[in-house]
């Protein structure tokens, strides 16, 4: 049963979302608890999945190794969103004005989106590809405006909404020229029938900016800061990975589907977006303060070298993106947990707020500058290993100068993320700082995203297994198909 | 686990144990890292002589190779698909290098013995640092060779930042982002190697078996060059290295001035001109020029410093600029002093920053003008400063003329592919130094030690106590060994530096 | 004129500039608009002009098949949906600001 | 060759003080102050002997014809194939000679410091520097290769550094001390330069001659227990590689390869012997204690150079221009420095410039000596033979008066003849043996090197050389004068008493070596060529110069035996230039001139300004630009939504352009 992961997810949903209505208040730790079992068991499902192929709904709906490494990234992400929004959910941060409520909807919502992200690496069609898009968008507008009370929250959610339907509007209109060209909605047809024209380039440029969005690229990342800045921290984490992870599921089907045969020489795209994503991104990190803010240009930066993996020899980076993105979600939440356990307890969300955090919690202030310096890309850290590989690929396509970019642009970024360890480590500590209390389910989501992020680089095996598992699928078969 | 991996890891092990110590126990922390780094060293002892064990044989035969032999290796495949693997090796520059550097740590630890303020992260961050210079050292897989690299350079950040003096955030910073910088040209250029091979191996001696085209060598070599040069104090990157020394604690000052600047001539000599050879003639003559500005201007610069530290930073860009010098004539002699002069300056400058934080710990100045007559005061001080300012002058005897007397002449002596009356020129250039450098170290130290005591506080001071003497009796003795006995010590690199000098015929 | 309109039935062109315009209107919208509902209008509009693409394309290339009729009935729903998710939000901060001109949301920047 | 024990292990001369010098630094002078110097002065002693012993069994076993042998050598430092320098121990007339001198008066001045700094603080570093110094200036002289020399040059420069800066709580003597070493650094550097033009160009010669002529190799290497070096004195001193040398062509601007190298390496050895215009280091360096003065700044040390042009004498008798340079420089020095020597007042200063002047001697012989007539050659290295006892006993002599008096200037002395008989009769003896009265030694030496000059037809340096002669008893017999005879000026001189007989013996053993060591028959031992036959005194040159001698003792007597008004009158009447004459031409205050004002103002501060300023300014500046198109970039972020869809709306357009550019 293929779609069974999915399914759960969303039975879990439609549980809680019941459950929600019949239980008392204090009851509701249950939801919680629900919410992650759900998401834990479909991991299971996934996980045991793995090796299977198939497909259902005559092609509509396709499973194979690397729709599998999609779902367990959103499934992880989801799980992780649930760790991470416990403590503001049940009302136990010493910051009241962190706290959340509706945790009942919270959770099914959340799980509606990550079932929307499952769904979109499955499609094959035109159709189920948009619905399963914005079955996960349309629910991280809510998530993002989710505390009412917050005008932040609130300006951050019309933001997004109001883009999200601008770049949901342009890009329907390149699918539809797509569909235009081909007179098909599934994806292998129509990768078969184009052919380069003025009005293919239009619907491309247009399909490249509703990714873009999704996947915040420069310049269509504007979105992104502010969002990130307003939404609750636990929905700025799961934007960060889950949305991005997304974006990434839904280019590669575009790109890696539909227009690979058509695409290879369309690096140059790439090297440009690449180049003005991560340079943009790391410049405008330095001046940051508020730490949300600060991490949204991060994230963007991060997509930069991100969709390095495209360039050169069609499915050469792909392995090399994955695994980036396994490295770059462990990495990233380490980060966002840290900040959350912090805001959670003092409700400070300023770079300058962590004066002296090694002294008052040594062990977390640990994890966050391992965090730090595996997104700076410091060896032996998974970041640095991923990165190294997406730098390999695009030498390999010959654009050493974009290397040289992105090797100079993670110097940069190495600069700012040290303004924080900066912070931790060498500023007197602040002088109402005591030692703060960590609450279990954060501990362990610490913990685990920090192993995440130290081991999976060092550890060939994952590497390894993605490589194997993907070069067994049929995306390479698809790629050499449409590369005629 | 073989040697190497021992050696490579026993500093990790020890920072490990003193993870788990409880912080206030700094004694026992003090304690464990000490016998670590004692046990390293006599490691280091038992794998000198291992190598000589096995590679003597080939001594003569390396004489006409073109293909640096390995000893010791271990090896396992680590990220197959990449190529990359897990290759540790040793040649007799590695284990000359290694020897360096658990002489300098050994004598560091017990250096900053004193270390009271978060004495846990102190002596965990500089172990860490250590293994990834050991790391370096002996990893012939470009992509784990990065690995230690930047492992080796990044913890002095912190170590500048917490445990420094003086404008302390601004130097930790400029020193990590302009070596970051210098590893990422250093990354560019690995990366082409990698895919300019065919993107099958890292392997170090597979890659110098590939021919690149000229071209491709040509523009390569300059960014591993440079990348590597930063580290090695390369004119004009040379700028964090003044403040990053001036601001950084005792052991650190010893470990990044002693060691940490090996590296970029150990990396600039092994990935750039052993890889990319007909890169290295192009452009030989460019670098020699700029490492001949070193040597002068880090001698004059020299001259003027007010501070200690800073005296001592600029004489090591000098000292620096030999080495690089040495490397690109491209000449088994100058190769050789090269390397000689990276052992002897990774001692000599151990010696005097070590001692520089003994007597600041005294005097709690380090500002030249302010000291005079310490020699009454503390006699084995300046004793040892005085040793060390000879060889820094390049007194025979003493380490620093060995490799001097190479580097000049190699430079005299050229190369078939260069004019031979620039090289001469520029050698004639650096030798002034030398008289330079006697001024500044004469006058420098005079100040300090002689005439009569400048501040009657001073009179109360104490001189070395037992561990300070151990440190900088170590460093002494090693200095005069290899300066009366050069013979061991060039034995053991010359057969391994021939397939450098062979490959460029 | 019915004649004239029966026999000369507008062609493909006509139906995508006729899109075209709609989608050009509404991105316009989107850029001046001071109301935040009438930026998620116009935003609307461009969706539909995307829905009338799928439509008229499918009328035109596959006269046959349903696909485009399909993705138009979804994306309309979609839209809608959308659109609920917006109003709401935008019904919040008309609570703290009592205005929704989008010109005045600008408190994170930078 | 089978010969004597000490022949084979001839490095025990230069490694027993060595080993002393370790044994003494490190252990026994921690341990007990009067062991040290007892141990030390043994170690030296026990050396003299062996040097003896050597000197001995040489002349057995190599008369008649000396060959220079290398009874024991080992390699030290390989630069690279047939490059590499050995450590070794060369054994030849001329080694042997300075191994006597040196072991001697090193042998007698420890003897006789044992009492000088007798309670001095840090008598025991003392030693340990003095050793050091016998270890290297031996070594130095038993150098059978060009680069051991270097090492030992630069070793002996360290010690005396050391030693003039002991009283290192005197700021006169450090910066006396620093002056030494930095001027003889700046000289060994053309030293430097000089050896590696050598080598380079022996280097290839080797080739040449081990393609072509391999007998020539095997001869040289006959007599050596290492295989010949392009280093190796007997290498570069051959006929065969001189030729070679000769026809190298020039090398910059013209001037002859071999010319060059061998001015660079006079350079050097102008530096060591205090030739003009390096001279000025020796003077200051009398701050050290005065038996230092006596053996590295009189005997020993400074007779370097001259060795070191002795040792390469036939390389620069090839090129005659660069002798010739020597030979003017010595000249010119000899007289410069006597004229100075003349007003000075401070005793030991007054020794220092004779010391500068007699050293003139002997490079103007050597100057004027060439390959056909080698007299000068021998001439040099007697007068060095006999100038290092009278010079010895001169400045011990000196020692012990200011030991008496506590005080350098003549003229807080005064009436020590009956005060101390001893040391005055002493003094005397070697006053008059440098003033060239026979049969004292300085009588001998000065007639040879006179006659040499003349021998060649150096008129002009001849004539210096006899109006020397005549410069130099005037200010001996000047301070002698002011000295012992007349009334006591001042306290100490009252109160002054005869030094204790461990600083009396070496005196006496010292005039006994100053009366008979002019009768040593050098000509037979140490030449260069064929033997000279000892040729007798050649009174057509000796009989001028006696009289010239003895006007300048006359004047002398006329001056300061009486009263002090003719003094103070003739320095009326010469006026401006005796003041320049006692301030030593003001050469010290041109090179002060220079080093301050010039290279610290004018390139050192600047370099050092720009680093600060443009080099790690222009690193900030990056950073900061950095910084600053962060922000300006961060501006685009205005927080309107309209403006966020404007750029969206906008790159898309640029994307579809950009692939339309692309893909045409």
């Amino acid at each position: 049963m293929l779609m069974l992961p999915e399914l759960i997810v969303i039975a879990a949903g439609f549980i809680i979302l019941l459950l929600d209505l019949f239980l008392a208040e204090e009851k509701k730790n249950i939801l919680g608890t629900l919410a992650f079992a759900g998401l834990l068991i479909a991991l299971g499902r996934t996980l045991f999945s793995f090796g299977q192929q198939g497909e259902l709904f005559g092609g509509r709906f396709v499973v194979d190794s690397v729709a599998i490494w999609f779902k367990i990234i959103f499934l992880l992400a989801g799980m992780t969103t649930v760790a991470l929004s416990w403590d503001r959910l049940t009302g136990k941060t010493t910051d009241i004005a962190s706290r959340m409520k509706h945790r009942g909807e919270f959770y099914t919502i959340l799980l509606f989106s990550t079932a929307g992200m499952m769904y979109l690496i499955s499609s094959r069609d035109l159709v189920t590809l948009y619905i399963s898009l914005e079955l996960s968008t349309i629910p991280l507008f809510v998530l993002v405006a989710w505390d009412r009370d917050n005008p932040l929250c609130g300006e951050a959610g019309l933001k997004y909404v109001i883009l999200g339907a601008l770049s949901s509007a342009v890009l329907l209109y390149g699918l539809g020229i797509l569909y235009g060209l081909s007179g098909s909605t599934d994806l292998a047809t129509i990768s078969q029938k184009i052919t380069h024209s003025p009005a293919l380039w239009l619907s491309v440029a247009m399909i490249t900016a509703g990714i873009g969005f999704k996947l915040t690229l420069v310049p269509f990342h504007m979105w992104a800061a502010d969002v990130y800045q307003g939404a609750p921290t636990p929905v700025t984490a799961h934007l960060s990975v889950a949305s991005k992870a997304a974006g990434m599921a839904f280019i590669f089907l575009l790109f890696y589907r539909v227009l690979g045969g058509a695409f290879q020489e369309w690096n140059i795209l790439f090297a440009v977006l690449a180049t003005i994503t991560m340079t943009l991104g790391n410049l405008v990190a330095i001046i940051q303060q508020n730490i949300k803010r600060f991490m949204a240009f991060s994230a963007i930066s991060q997509a930069g070298y991100l969709i390095m993996g495209f360039l050169g020899p069609f499915p050469e980076g792909l392995p090399s993106m994955l695994f980036y993105l396994y490295a770059y979600i462990f990495t990233n939440l380490v980060v966002f947990a840290v900040i959350i356990f912090y805001a959670n307890e003092t409700g400070r969300e300023n770079i300058d707020d962590y004066r002296g955090l090694s002294r008052t919690n040594p062990i977390i202030a640990g994890a966050m500058m391992l965090g730090l310096f595996s997104l700076a890309g410091i060896p032996p850290l998974s970041g640095f290993v991923g990165k190294f590989f997406l730098f390999s690929v695009a030498s390999k396509a010959g654009f050493h100068w974009l290397v040289g970019v992105a090797a100079i642009n993670s110097t940069i970024s190495l600069y700012y993320y040290l303004r924080i360890v900066r912070q931790m480590y060498i500023e007197p500590t602040m002088e109402d700082a005591t030692t703060l209390q960590i609450s279990p389910m954060l501990a362990g989501t610490i913990a685990i995203t920090t192993l995440g992020a130290v081991f999976f680089g060092i550890i060939p095996f994952f590497y390894e297994t993605i490589n194997q598992t993907v070069a067994a699928s049929d995306w390479w078969s698809v790629i050499t198909a449409t590369a005629r | 686990m073989g040697i190497l991996s021992w050696i490579v890891y026993i500093p990790f092990i020890t920072a490990v144990f003193v993870v788990f110590t409880p912080a206030p126990k700094w004694y026992l922390i003090r304690w464990i890292s000490t016998v670590g780094t004692g046990i390293h060293l006599i490691l280091t002892a038992v794998l000198t002589w291992k190598y000589w064990q096995v590679a003597s044989p080939d001594f003569s035969s390396m004489k006409t190779a073109t293909l640096t032999k390995l000893y010791l290796v271990e090896r396992f495949p680590w990220f197959e698909s990449w190529g990359i693997d897990y290759y540790l090796g040793v040649d007799g520059i590695s284990v000359s290098m290694i020897i360096l550097t658990s002489i300098v740590i050994f004598t560091g630890v017990m250096a900053s013995w004193h270390v009271k303020n978060r004495t846990k992260e102190f002596y965990v961050l500089l172990l860490v640092l250590v293994t990834g210079v050991f790391g370096v050292f002996v990893s012939f897989d470009i992509f784990l060779f990065f690995v230690f690299y930047e492992l080796a350079v990044l913890p002095m950040y912190l170590l500048i930042g917490i445990w420094g003096t003086g404008p302390k955030e601004y130097s930790a910073m400029k020193l990590t982002i302009m070596l970051m910088a210098g590893s990422a040209l250093i990354l560019i250029g690995f990366l082409a190697l990698y895919n300019g091979a065919g993107g099958q191996t890292f392997d170090l001696l597979e890659l110098s078996k590939v021919d690149y085209p000229k071209s491709f060598q040509i523009w390569v070599f300059p960014l591993i060059f440079v990348g590597f040069g930063i580290l090695g104090a390369l004119y004009p990157f040379h700028t964090w290295s003044p403040d990053g020394h001036a601001s950084a604690p005792t052991a650190v000052s010893m470990l990044h001035a002693g060691v940490l600047m090996k590296l970029g001539g150990y990396g600039a000599l092994r990935m750039g001109i052993y890889v990319l050879p007909e890169g290295a003639k192009y452009w030989a003559l460019f670098f020699m020029a700029l490492t001949t500005i070193n040597i002068i201007y880090g001698a004059f610069g020299a001259v003027m410093q007010k501070d200690l530290k800073y005296f001592t930073a600029y004489s090591s860009v000098s000292h620096c600029g030999f080495v690089l010098f040495g490397l690109v004539t491209l000449n088994l002699i100058g190769m050789k002093g090269a390397v000689i002069q990276m052992f002897s300056h990774g001692i000599m400058t151990a010696l005097f920053f070590s001692l520089i934080g003994m007597v600041y710990g005294r005097t709690h100045t380090r500002i030249i003008d302010d000291m005079g007559g310490l020699a009454k005061i503390m006699p084995w001080f300046t004793t040892c400063f005085y040793v060390g300012g000879l060889a820094s002058l390049g007194l025979p005897g003493l380490s620093g003329f060995v490799a001097e007397s190479h580097v000049f002449l190699a430079g005299f002596f050229g190369n078939p592919w260069h004019d031979l009356g620039i090289m001469r020129f520029l050698t004639i250039l650096a030798t002034m130094s030398i008289v330079v450098t006697a001024v500044y170290v004469l006058r420098g130290l005079a100040k300090v030690f002689q005439g009569p005591i400048k501040n009657p506080e001073f009179a109360k001071l104490t001189d070395a106590d037992i561990t300070e003497r151990i440190s900088t009796g170590v460093l002494v003795f090693t200095m005069a060994a290899v300066g009366m006995l050069p013979w061991y010590l060039i034995d053991l690199i010359e057969s391994s530096l021939m397939p450098f000098v062979n490959r460029l015929h | 004129m019915v004649e004239l309109l029966s026999n000369n039935p507008p062609g493909i062109w006509h139906w995508l500039i006729l899109s075209t315009i709609l989608f050009s209107i509404g991105l316009y919208g989107v850029l001046i608009r001071k109301s935040a509902v009438g930026v998620l209008m116009s935003a609307e509009l461009m969706l539909n002009a995307a829905v009338l693409n799928f439509v008229v394309f499918n009328h035109f290339v596959k006269p046959f098949t349903i696909d485009g009729e399909l993705m138009g009935i979804f994306i309309i729903a979609v839209a809608a949906a959308e659109a609920v998710v917006a109003m709401a939000i935008f019904v919040a901060i008309f609570k703290h600001k009592k205005s929704i001109d989008i010109t005045h949301i600008e408190t994170m920047k930078g | 060759m089978n010969e004597g024990f000490i022949l084979s292990n001839a490095w025990l001369i230069p490694a027993i003080p060595l080993i002393s010098f370790f044994l003494v630094g490190m252990f026994i002078r921690p341990a007990s102050k009067q062991a040290a110097g007892l141990v030390a002065t043994s170690a030296v002693f026990l050396s003299a002997a062996c040097a003896y012993m050597l000197a001995w069994e040489y002349y057995q076993a190599f008369a008649p014809e000396y060959q220079s042998i290398v009874p024991w050598s080992i390699e030290w430092l390989r630069y690279q194939e047939f490059l590499s320098v050995s450590v070794g121990v060369l054994v030849d007339p001329t080694s042997i000679l300075l191994m006597v001198v040196v072991t001697t008066v090193s042998s007698l001045v420890h003897l006789y410091s044992i009492g000088y700094m007798h309670g001095e603080e840090g008598y025991g570093r003392y030693f340990t520097y003095l050793n050091l110094f016998t270890f290297s200036m031996l070594g130095l002289v038993v150098a059978p290769n060009i680069m051991q020399m270097f090492v030992c040059w630069e070793l002996v420069g360290a010690s005396s550094f050391l030693l003039i800066g002991y009283y290192y709580d005197k700021p006169s003597a450090v910066s006396a001390s620093k002056k030494a070493f930095i001027v003889t650094r700046f000289a060994d550097l053309g030293f430097l330069l000089g050896i590696l033009i050598l080598g380079y160009f022996g280097y290839h010669v080797y080739g040449v001659l081990s393609d072509s002529s391999t007998s020539v190799l095997a001869e040289m290497n006959q007599y050596s227990s290492t295989a010949i070096q392009p280093f190796d004195f007997k290498f570069l001193n051959h006929p065969a590689v001189i030729a070679q040398f000769a026809d190298q062509g020039s090398l910059l601007g013209g001037i002859s390869m071999l010319t060059l190298a061998m001015v660079l390496i006079f350079a050097g050895a102008a530096g060591k012997s205090a030739m003009f215009p390096l001279h000025i280091w020796l003077p200051d360096a009398m701050e050290g204690p005065t038996p230092v003065s006596a053996l590295i700044h009189a005997a020993t040390m400074v007779v370097a150079g001259v060795y070191l042009v002795a040792r390469l004498f036939p390389v620069y008798a090839a090129s005659g221009s660069a002798l010739l340079i020597v030979a003017y420089i010595g000249a010119f020095t000899c007289l410069f420095a006597a004229v100075i020597g003349c007003t000075q007042d401070d005793i030991k200063r007054v020794l220092a410039f004779s010391t500068l002047s007699q050293l003139g001697y002997m490079m103007l012989s050597l100057g004027v000596a060439t390959m056909a007539h080698p007299l000068g050659y021998t001439a040099s290295l007697f007068h060095l033979f006999t100038h290092a006892f009278f010079k010895a006993l001169l400045f011990l002599g000196a020692g012990s008066v200011i030991h008496a008096v506590h005080s350098n200037e003549i003229w807080d002395m005064g009436g020590l003849k009956r005060k101390m008989p001893v040391t005055h009769i002493t003094f005397l003896i070697a006053t008059i043996a440098i003033a060239g009265i026979p049969p004292f030694a300085g009588f001998f030496s000065k007639d040879e090197i006179l006659a040499a000059a003349l021998g060649n037809h150096h008129q002009i340096i001849f004539g210096i050389g006899l109006l020397v002669a005549g410069l130099t008893p005037f200010y001996m017999f000047r301070i002698y004068f002011v000295t012992f005879w007349g009334p006591h000026r001042t306290e100490g001189a009252e109160h002054a008493h005869e030094s204790p007989p461990v600083m009396l013996l070496p005196l006496a053993i010292l005039a006994v070596l100053a009366v008979i060591a002019g009768f040593v028959p050098m000509a037979s031992f140490v030449h260069i060529g064929e033997p000279l036959g000892h040729h007798g005194i050649n009174w057509a040159i000796a009989i001028p110069a006696i009289l010239v001698a003895l006007t300048g003792i006359g004047v002398a007597w006329f001056l300061y035996a009486g009263n002090q008004d003719r003094v103070s009158k003739l320095v009326q009447n010469l006026g401006v230039v005796y003041r320049v004459i006692k301030d030593k031409f003001y050469i010290d205050e041109v090179y002060l001139f220079i080093t301050h004002n010039f290279i610290f103002k004018y390139i050192s501060r600047p370099i050092a300004w720009f680093d600060r300023n443009v080099v790690d300014g222009s690193m900030n500046l990056t950073g900061w630009a950095t910084r600053m198109s962060g922000w300006i970039l961060s501006h685009m972020q205005t927080g309107q939504v309209q403006t966020y869809a404007a750029w969206y709306a906008l790159s898309t357009i640029v994307v579809f352009g950009l692939l339309a550019v692309t893909l045409q």
